[in-house]
């Protein structure tokens, strides 16, 4: 017998979380969305979210996916100048190829397919199993971006290189825009590689969220100390540092952004996004300390969003993106939207 | 065992026990990944190997090829994450390498964990000493290979793995992860076991005992 | 000495919060509010969030405020289609008279205003105490809805009667675009009332939330039982029960919802509301619960939200509200509303 | 005592020390209120007395009228919630009916207190044995009433005030709440005091010790 194995422990229901079996949390909550959202349409079986109309002829389909957990994204921004289609796997673990792969055939509308992925090892090798399938088995071209805007994690070619995380929900919406507009494959894959790169994230935690089926909080975080540069998995971040008041949360959050990326020189776009389990008055207060630092620092918000847009079940805690926009960022951001997670002009 | 040959029924075995093992040892295994990961492995490869076990029960093969395609592809389609795709691909890679035969020798069960392992690698592109699963499943080929060349059977080749796996498992403790998620916590991700080496051990010793 | 003086405690500043000094959270927030939102008009002296532009002459202002703590509520539904000014408290602790007489007198377009008002004695004495010296003072007509909708609450003439929860966001909106139609005082006072008297609600906690100030959450929940009943300032509920699959929340917060009033007969409009601590993935999956049970009683669901909309800080939880919709109460809710926290069609 | 009457400075005293008691306790006091209501209570109440002592400080005032009609009108703006329109309409009316003097004595204080008492009812609409403040604050003038009506002077019907309050005060621990944000628990009020009351008790505490 190997040294490590435990004792069979039983299932214990009494994890204080909204859901009946641990095991079926998102085939339970899909079932509220298609119910929600007469407007979007469900396919229960290979968990994915459509609009409710097939895309137009000639427009490029964006879509994305990932495990879930993350609520709103991605399924939540999916609908008129967003997302064509998003695809949930298990809490925090990616879909498998063959989900992503119904997904870009029947999103498909002739103009090829941009599939939106953060950088995860899982992610990324689930949506790359799946566009060769794709390409494969149905002529679909499909063109990749996959997001990487985590100035917590040190980059290097020997590692797995930087998360992708917030800056895929301000992606979404620009690339969603651009396809919108009818512009090509290419193209819209093209902007989405640039709005990636003008864009960097940084991430905290207060608390720990809890996996469904893990039954207790991921890390244990004495009550003095938070978790800079967390993930949205509830992975521990890099440096676990004593707790701070909002305007050195701000500080730490936002002095690695700046020293990662010259942000001088044109309008930001800037997302205060909230991990899941904190009230939106602290949100907004931790905004305010945000864009002080940032103005101070010579930056000018043109746009922003304050809010749970990219989050990690019921983390306490926050993560600042902040995107340079250069003109046509702005236009597309601009553009009408119509999704549950983001709404405007329509 | 008949003429020193794993029969298709052993290789079932082998999967029932690993089925076994990494649903038993759930918890440890996303204990594990709560520490450096994101607390899901457990749960990923419980899920995957019960849905192993069902395609097996409700489909029986007539070959060794067929077997493990259809491990890995249920693999692939029921796991996610990164587990799903390297896990599958080892399958995958092992079935094709092995063939339409109904038995393997020593050398021919080494040459299809060995593709499994190339197969690994090629999706994965992490290198021993990554802080990954490779970490286990690397020692345990070459202990296996190298009893096969000094001439043992299967039986003994696979006990000599299973061995190498766990050793490479404990090995994994004090590496700094480069590969994976536990790769996003740098120098901290050191002190810790990976979750994928610990499967992967989980793996050589279901082997070891259903040869036995 | 009385018996009961305790030491004076040091101020612990460990509550894990994005906040700075606890007691400027409120001041703290509402910066961070100002400038996420050029578009809207902050008085930071007064704690007021106003629409950025005046009320139109001759077009009743709809206003309402209560204690912080529960956003987006109100402030993050001021705008076109919904309030013209929102007045924050404490942290749940209602706003002053003074405070709800500038809004009123601010607001006023010469039409008068509607005061909006959740049933708690503390927003019923201030707002009766702001009418009075706003009447006095200005001359400005004041009419007030006392929202009452939380079945949880047994109602008698001998107590302080039912809380205001979840009806007030669809009021709020109802009543909002009453107003924006250009109907009169009134008439939008007769008409809110009508949306408090048709609809009712029901909330439960998991866990308690935390009160800034107090730094330590308000009631302790073991592991294995949860709040049903709870309200939206982390009051312990009416019940402590024991911990319940999804499927039995949803039981639990509908029957008495249904024994309640009479829903049948008409579409309802159905909010499934979190307490800001539960994830949407959970929420949703609630919705698909609450939604099931609503169909099984002869109830169809015409309009829903899911999401947080009424809150009580980081406390995990949800609420149901439903309200019995005539075709008056769809069109007023289907019209444009521009706010951070509700839009749609414009 | 000069003359058996109370000096302003003496209820500067009294508002000093009752700002004192409240935040010296804001923590017991918003743990009651976090047993039966929205544990605010203690932060409302020292945030109220804290402005209403640096007000005075600021202005000061030449008689009893204009004293607490600033003492009743910083509460009203400072505090919120059910706590600040009732003791600042406790504090408004008092001014109000002991009028523009310089010192009250035992049955001008009696009446100014009663008048006081008469606008918590008012704005509160509750009856004794709501479990509210007026548990406290009833028994508290009844017993200072009677006191002056057999000759005592202020000094001595505070003190009997004070110890009336504070058995008004325990007296509400049975009661279930029929007023106020603690009746929403119906019989799970019960077993606890009430918040407002605690702090009334603490009203009459620093009254008697301003007198004493
Ligand atoms: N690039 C890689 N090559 C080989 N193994 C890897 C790689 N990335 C991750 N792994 C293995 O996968 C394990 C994690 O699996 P799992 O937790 O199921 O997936 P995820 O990380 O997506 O949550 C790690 O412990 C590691 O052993
Ligand atoms: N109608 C009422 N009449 C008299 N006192 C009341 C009434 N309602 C509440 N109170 C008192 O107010 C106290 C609560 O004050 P506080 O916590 O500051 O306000 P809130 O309940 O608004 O949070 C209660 O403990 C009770 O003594
Ligand atoms: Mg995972
Ligand atoms: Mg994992
Ligand atoms: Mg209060
Ligand atoms: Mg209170």
């Amino acid at each position: 017998m190997s040294a490590s194995v435990k004792e069979l422990e039983e299932e214990v229901p009494s994890v204080k979380k909204l859901i009946n079996d641990p095991a079926n949390v998102l085939a339970d909550s899909l079932v509220g969305v298609a119910a929600a959202h007469p407007e979007l349409r469900v396919d229960h079986t290979n968990r994915i979210i459509y609009r409710g109309e097939p895309t137009k002829a000639g427009k490029v389909a964006v879509i994305s996916g990932g495990g879930s957990g993350h609520e709103p994204l991605h399924g939540g921004f999916v609908g008129l100048g967003m997302l064509d289609a998003a695809i949930s796997g298990e809490v925090f673990t990616s879909p498998t190829p063959d989900q992503v792969q119904e997904a870009t055939k029947v999103a498909d509308g002739g103009a090829g397919v941009l599939h939106i992925v953060k950088n995860y090892t899982g992610d990324v090798m689930n949506f790359e199993m799946a566009a060769e399938l794709a390409d494969a088995e149905a002529g679909v071209k499909v063109e990749t971006v996959v997001t990487n805007d985590d100035v917590a994690v040190e980059d290097s070619t020997w590692t797995a290189g930087r998360r992708g995380v917030g800056i895929t929900v301000l992606l979404e919406k620009i690339a969603g825009a651009a396809a919108e507009e009818g512009r090509d494959l290419a193209s819209v894959a093209d902007l989405a590689r640039r709005v990636n790169a003008s864009g960097r994230s940084m991430g905290m935690a207060l608390t720990s969220c809890t996996v469904p089926a893990a039954g207790k909080p991921t890390f244990d975080l004495p009550d003095d100390m938070m978790e800079m540069g967390v993930g949205i998995h509830g992975e521990p971040g890099r440096h676990r540092v004593p707790l701070a008041q909002a305007s050195d949360i701000a500080q730490q959050l936002v002095e690695p952004i700046l020293q990662d990326f010259d942000f001088t020189g044109a309008p930001a776009i800037v997302m205060l996004n909230g991990m899941g389990g904190s009230p939106l008055i602290e949100l907004y207060l931790m905004y305010g300390e945000v864009a002080k630092i940032l103005e101070k620092s010579g930056i000018t918000i043109a746009r922003n969003l304050v809010g749970n847009y990219i989050t990690s079940l019921d983390m306490a805690g926050c993560s600042v993106t902040v995107l340079k926009a250069d003109d046509e960022f702005l236009k597309l951001w601009d553009a009408p939207v119509n999704t549950a997670g983001l709404r405007w002009g329509v | 065992m008949a003429g020193g040959t794993v029969s298709l029924p052993q290789l079932v075995d082998w999967l029932s026990r690993f089925s076994g093992l990494v649903t038993e040892n759930r918890t440890y295994l996303t204990e594990l990944d709560s520490a450096i990961g994101d607390a899901d492995h457990g749960a990923n490869m419980a899920r995957g190997m019960t849905a192993v076990m069902e395609k097996i029960g409700a489909t029986p093969v007539a070959a060794v090829d067929e077997l493990f395609k259809s491990v890995g592809m249920t693999l692939v389609t029921s796991v996610g994450g990164a587990s799903g795709p390297l896990y599958g691909t080892f399958f995958l890679r092992f079935g094709t390498t092995a063939g339409a035969v109904t038995e393997l020798d020593g050398a021919a069960l080494g040459a299809a964990l060995r593709a499994g392992l190339d197969g690994v690698v090629a999706r994965g592109k992490a290198e021993v000493g990554d802080k990954t699963m490779l970490d286990a499943m690397a020692p345990a080929l070459d202990a296996f290979d190298a009893e096969v060349a000094s001439g043992a059977d299967a039986t003994a080749a696979s006990s000599a793995a299973s061995s190498a796996a766990a050793m490479g498992r404990d090995a994994t403790e004090p590496l700094v992860a480069r590969k994976g998620r536990a790769s996003y916590l740098g120098e901290r991700s050191a002190g810790h076991l990976d979750p994928g080496a610990a499967s992967t051990a989980y793996l050589f010793e279901a082997l070891s005992e259903a040869l036995a």
